[in-house]
């Protein structure tokens, strides 16, 4: 799917009442199956931006589209991943993943076989029925990634997925992703800080300015796909990665 | 005697601040209560809180109907009944005027109201019927609660068991202002006509009559005289009563009326008349009142006019034991009592002022 | 006007938006605060002018006008409404202050719940009846039996909430204060206190309008004065203007308690309304 | 024993322990079920011993004992029983049904509370006195009246737990269940009412505590079966071991439902109880 | 203040109703103003033990201990940050930070001054007066660290503190922690993923294994102080970085 963005602009109402301008103007247009990673400072309204591309909330002037229709409320054909993970401390690890199957009327032995499936890759075997109360940071992370993933959506948003994990479970979780990704056809923004995984992962990496961001860089990514863990040796690798580091040093 | 010297006391009555309860306030406005040497102070109660209250001993003096203390000293409770405020039974059936119910005999297999299955109206309903040989069972009794005007007025029973110093008034009165649906007025059929129960009274408990058999005479007395003297001058007691009881109809008309009626009754009363004439005074200065007031304002007043009928006597706070082997008749048959009492501890007359056996 | 409000809400209610704009919320709210009391009159008028009811059972507005009037120059009104705005007032701040404290106990012993909840419930369901002489022995037949009525109708609500509100203190933030070394009292100013307000207020709320019935119910066992009192009396002589004036008073009194509580909810849980977006 | 409980619970309430082992906890809350209720046999034991009170406002636990025995027997303790059990069921049904709904409806649409709590607030702050002659023209003097009372009685306290409940749901659950295209029914089911849960449980506690007095209240209006008439119909005969055996009955009513609720409670915030450490 | 550990293990109870070994045995010692960093796979006990160092937890078995006193509850000379914000709602940023200062009894004014000074440092102006629901995830965070550092603590957990912020952000700030924990004098236990970090900030850093985690490299960086950003060039640090990385590998 094609989502695209006109001089969307997210203000709110800041703490002495003025009007606290987070985000835009910005315009952009992301082709469809294309794979798009958006670094920027903290505050400077990526998480905005993603919330209106979710339709859960109202740009307060210009508009975003999917397929060039006006995004006037949530999609089923888009799948998102919250900042924070988000679980429903009642249900347990697979329930909660399966909870979006179980939301479109899947059958109890079927959407628990499809989250089953899912928990090796997550990691989180032996896991199935503990609650979130009962994992740590990253496990629960790692959960909410699973509930994106389950849906198989058409475009995928992803707010910082892999904050909370260590290099190596990243490193590995963002290539199934990567593969996932591949397969599925699916068009991704995800927000990251992680540089190195923004140019491995993405087609073209979006630099927002601080608040209210801007969009002052969009570095396409040409490196060849498939990728693997080894092309970030490459000089190639290491030149994007300076580009992009160059446009954050600008912002 | 000086206030300070008075004793206090707490006289319970049940129900709340009524026109009926005149008697104890002009026993208290008039200065019985203080020359026979207490400050009373009233408080309303549920009869059987009266009753525990008494009986534990936390307060001396209250008003109970005879059969309460019948049931009372029945589940052990010590309370001794000293003087009959009612003398006749206040408890009877109303009925609308147009209805063809005219006798107790008609209530058979009717709908007749009554406030619940308890207390003075069930007890006088099932002597009346016991004494035409009826049972509950040949009636269709239907718990109203104390709404009788209410269900009478829209229909929803054909009889009910009433006080006959009340709710008929109130039917009455509703009825002549064309308010109470096809009821253009009322009849009754008393308890009292049929059978002599003991009715309400003044009591009081077995320790106190034990260890101050003075304070009890004292008191009696005082009320005596407090009763005497509404039953003499209405318009007194009425006028008095304003203080003590809330929402009592009165306009500066009234007043100015009624204080009239009062001095004359006091100058009729220095001709020392006998009783027949005081109660034919009475009724005169009703008739003087109603030309000039409507029975709407006069409704508390006919109240007290027709409860003054219930009390007046000869000899007036005395029971013969009749009375109370009827009530206890009563109740047995009820099944709320299963054995006969000793009714002689019950009740005793040696504290009636001017009574000699 | 209604109707404005109506298709306001119903909107609102449908389009499951997140964000509104606050200044149009408030004059709804404001028009709403009257609209309901002008309903009913309208309502009750016509019941009357259609005579659906005899006027002993309802009266019209304008004998109840009449009466209220009555019962203001003579001053009764006063009187009543203050002994029972006294009484309600006692019972409430015994109610909610033993509630709360024994709530707050039993939030932290749980085996408190299980030792007292018996007793607890088995006061709850017993009738005032059964023990009014026990009633009258001990707290006299003045204002005080009528704030423990008032109180004992208060606390239970109160306890209930005070119970959820605390226990459902997030974990994370009593470790908080734990590492915090904060003490116990400021564990309960600091955390327990705000993080239990939404739940402690409402308990508050529901408290509030019940004082005003657990002191009718204290004056239905014995009283010389108050509007329960009076609704009683005014039954009994058969008043009905007189009886809907005391029952409006009574309303009048729950109100304003629901009414302060709400305010203050208002201001302690502002912060709550501060995420809004602007345009 | 009980020093035991006391001294455990003093314990753990010092010692600000957040991990407690479960099966030790267990074994001090089922010796609590019975302790409370033999404390009290017991002290009801010694104030009848030392003639505290005359027996006929206090009787002795084997009187009661005995009339207890009596009354089972003659059957009419099932009899009453069963009516205000059916009362209390009927009504705890009407008034929690109406006030979740209620409660429900006003949450998602706030101006609905100022609208609608003049009206929901006079009703509890007005005696049953003083409509009791409508309820008794409209619902008769049957079951259905005393219902009827029992569900405002139990009404309110739900509303108002269910507003709190619904309300206090996570912003951001609510924002996981839009993206994910939840129907208004699975916002419903899926979030709402697992999130509500702690605190529409202790409205439903305190409902079902309430529903007993509601359902003894309507039959002080009117009635001719049920324990609350069978307390009336005691306190008038002056029976007092059977006011005792009826307010017993109430308790055991109360305490039933209660017991039901905090046992459902378990059940469903078993979640909520997974935090725990292994030694 | 040292900080050391000694047979140290964290048991909990698995889901199926087993017991799940999360940490150890474990045993270590950190000296008087060392800086530790931790890194370790998601789940293998990296909270779980700074939880029973802040004295939140009691271990399963084995003891921790501040100055060769086992550590029973805790300490005012331990500042704790966890892994997600945990800030409170009803408090706005500037009474956030100021809470351990309210909670020791300054005066309002005295900790409020306190708490602005902290503000330009944290990247929070004009936000003082914000309440937590009207910040992005970085924003709270940043509060979170503010909330650790006003308390000036002998010694300072922190758990995994930068993961919700930028890469230009994150350097600045841990470079100012940096700073402020030289000047301190704090004995420093963090949590991180970012092994780069780690090698910056850290007198030694701990690597952890799997689950349950233990102590499998305890890689001393020598690297002089006072360091800056300009040393992530240098070849050493290179050297540490790969050494680090390798000891992950094996992990
Ligand atoms: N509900 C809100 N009310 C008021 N201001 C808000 C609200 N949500 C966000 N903001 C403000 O909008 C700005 C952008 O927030 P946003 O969460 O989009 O940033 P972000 O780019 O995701 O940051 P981070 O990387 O730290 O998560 C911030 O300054 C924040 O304070
Ligand atoms: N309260 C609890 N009850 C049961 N198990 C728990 C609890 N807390 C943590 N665990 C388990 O203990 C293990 C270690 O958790 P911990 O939070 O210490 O990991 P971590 O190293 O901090 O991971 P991350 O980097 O993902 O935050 C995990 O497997 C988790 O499931
Ligand atoms: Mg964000
Ligand atoms: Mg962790």
């Amino acid at each position: 799917m094609r989502v695209s963005v006109r001089d969307l602009q997210v203000t709110y109402r800041a703490p002495g009442g003025l009007a606290l301008p987070a985000l835009g103007p910005i315009s952009f247009e992301v082709e469809p199956e294309q794979f798009v990673a958006i670094v920027g400072p903290s505050g400077c309204g990526k998480s905005s931006l993603i919330r209106v591309l979710a339709g859960l909330q109202k740009p307060s002037s210009g508009s975003a589209y999917l397929n060039h229709q006006p995004i006037q409320e949530p999609s089923s054909a888009v799948g998102l991943m919250f900042q924070d993970s988000n679980l429903m401390p009642w249900r347990t690890v697979i329930d909660n993943i399966a909870l979006p199957l179980e939301l479109a009327g899947v059958s109890k032995m079927e959407r628990r076989a499809q989250a089953a499936d899912l928990i090796p890759q997550l990691g989180l075997e032996g896991f199935e029925e503990a609650y979130p109360g009962e994992l740590s940071g990253g496990m629960a992370q790692r959960v909410a990634l699973g509930r994106v993933l389950i849906q198989r959506p058409e475009v995928l948003l992803l707010d910082e997925p892999f904050g909370a994990l260590d290099a190596l479970t990243r490193e590995q979780i963002s290539l199934d992703l990567l593969q996932l990704w591949q397969q599925s056809g699916a068009t991704a923004i995800m927000v990251t800080h992680d540089i190195r995984e923004a140019v491995l992962l993405a087609d073209r990496v979006f630099v927002f300015s601080q608040r209210p961001g801007k969009l002052i860089a969009d570095v396409h990514i040409t490196l060849p796909r498939p990728r693997h863990s080894d092309d970030m040796f490459n000089e190639a690798f290491g030149d994007f990665v300076r580009q992009v580091r160059a446009a954050i040093d600008r912002a | 005697a000086q206030d300070d010297e008075l004793i206090d006391q707490t006289f319970l009555l049940t129900f709340i601040p009524n026109i009926q309860f005149s008697p104890t306030y002009a026993a208290i406005a008039n200065g019985h209560f203080a020359e026979a040497g207490f400050n009373v102070t009233i408080e309303h109660l549920d009869e059987p809180v009266v009753v525990d209250l008494i009986a534990s001993n936390q307060r001396q003096f209250g008003i109970v109907s005879g059969e309460q203390v019948i049931m009372a000293r029945f589940g052990g409770r010590p309370i001794v009944y000293l003087y009959e405020w009612f003398q006749q039974y206040p408890v009877g059936v109303v009925v609308p005027e147009n209805s063809d119910i005219e006798t107790v005999t008609d209530l058979a297999g009717r709908n007749i109201g009554i406030p619940g299955r308890f207390g003075a109206s069930y007890s006088g309903l099932t002597a009346l019927l016991a004494a035409n040989g009826l049972t509950e069972q040949d009636i269709d009794l239907e718990e109203i609660g104390f709404f009788a005007p209410d269900v009478v007025c829209v229909g929803g029973v054909e009889a009910s068991v009433v006080y006959l110093n009340n709710e008929p008034l109130q039917i009455a009165q509703r009825a002549e202002q064309g308010e109470c649906g096809d009821v253009t007025g009322v009849r009754v059929l008393p308890v009292a006509a049929e059978v002599d129960l003991v009715s309400n009274g003044l009591v009081t408990n077995e320790e106190t009559i034990a260890n101050q058999p003075e304070m009890v005479a004292a008191f009696v007395s005082a009320y005596h005289q407090g009763l005497q003297d509404v039953i003499n001058n209405p318009a007194a007691a009425y006028l008095l009563s304003l203080d003590y009881v809330d929402n009592l109809p009165i306009s500066d008309d009234l007043q100015a009326a009624l204080e009239a009626e009062a001095a004359a009754q006091e100058e009729f009363l220095a001709t020392n008349p006998d009783r027949e004439a005081i109660a034919e005074s009475r009724q005169t200065m009703y008739d003087r009142l109603h030309e000039q007031f409507s029975s709407e304002e006069l409704i508390q007043l006919q109240v007290l006019l027709k409860s003054i009928e219930l009390w007046d006597a000869e000899q007036l706070g005395v029971t013969d034991l009749a009375s109370w082997e009827a009530a206890q008749n009563v109740l047995l048959e009820m099944g709320f009592l299963n054995e006969p009492l000793d009714l002689e501890a019950a009740f005793t007359n040696e504290f009636v002022p001017g009574f000699e056996e | 006007m209604l109707a404005n409000v109506l298709s306001y809400t119903l909107n609102k209610f449908i389009s499951n938006e997140k964000y509104v704009l606050k200044p149009r919320r408030s004059v709804v709210r404001r028009y709403a605060l009257i609209a309901t009391p002008l309903t009913v009159l309208a309502v009750w008028h016509f019941i009357t002018l259609l005579e659906l009811f005899p006027v002993f059972i309802i009266p019209s507005p304008q004998a109840v006008g009449i009466k209220l009037i009555a019962v203001i120059q003579d001053g009764r009104l006063w009187l009543h409404m203050g002994v029972t705005l006294q009484e309600v007032l006692g019972g409430l701040f015994l109610g909610v202050s033993v509630g709360m404290i024994l709530g707050y106990l039993i939030a932290h012993i749980p085996v408190l719940e299980d030792l007292l909840s018996p007793i607890i419930v088995a006061f709850q369901a017993t009738p005032i009846l059964a023990y009014a002489p026990l009633l009258v022995i001990w707290f006299g037949t003045g204002i005080t039996g009528k704030m423990i009525t008032g109180a004992l109708v208060v606390f239970f609500p109160m306890l209930m909430n005070t119970i959820v509100g605390i226990r459902s203190v997030p974990e994370n933030l009593r470790d908080l204060m734990r590492v915090s070394r904060a003490s116990r009292w400021q564990l309960f100013a600091k955390l327990e206190l705000p993080a239990a307000m939404p739940v402690l207020l409402t308990g508050l709320k529901t408290s509030a309008t019940l004082a005003v019935i657990g002191a009718v119910v204290g004056e239905f066992v014995t009283a010389n004065a108050g509007l329960g009192y009076w609704v009683k009396v005014a039954r009994d002589s058969y008043d009905t203007p007189l009886v809907f004036v005391a029952v409006i008073s009574l309303t009048v009194i729950a109100l304003s308690l629901y009414g302060a509580v709400s305010l203050l909810e208002r201001r302690l849980l502002a912060w709550q309304r501060r995420h809004r977006l602007v345009d």
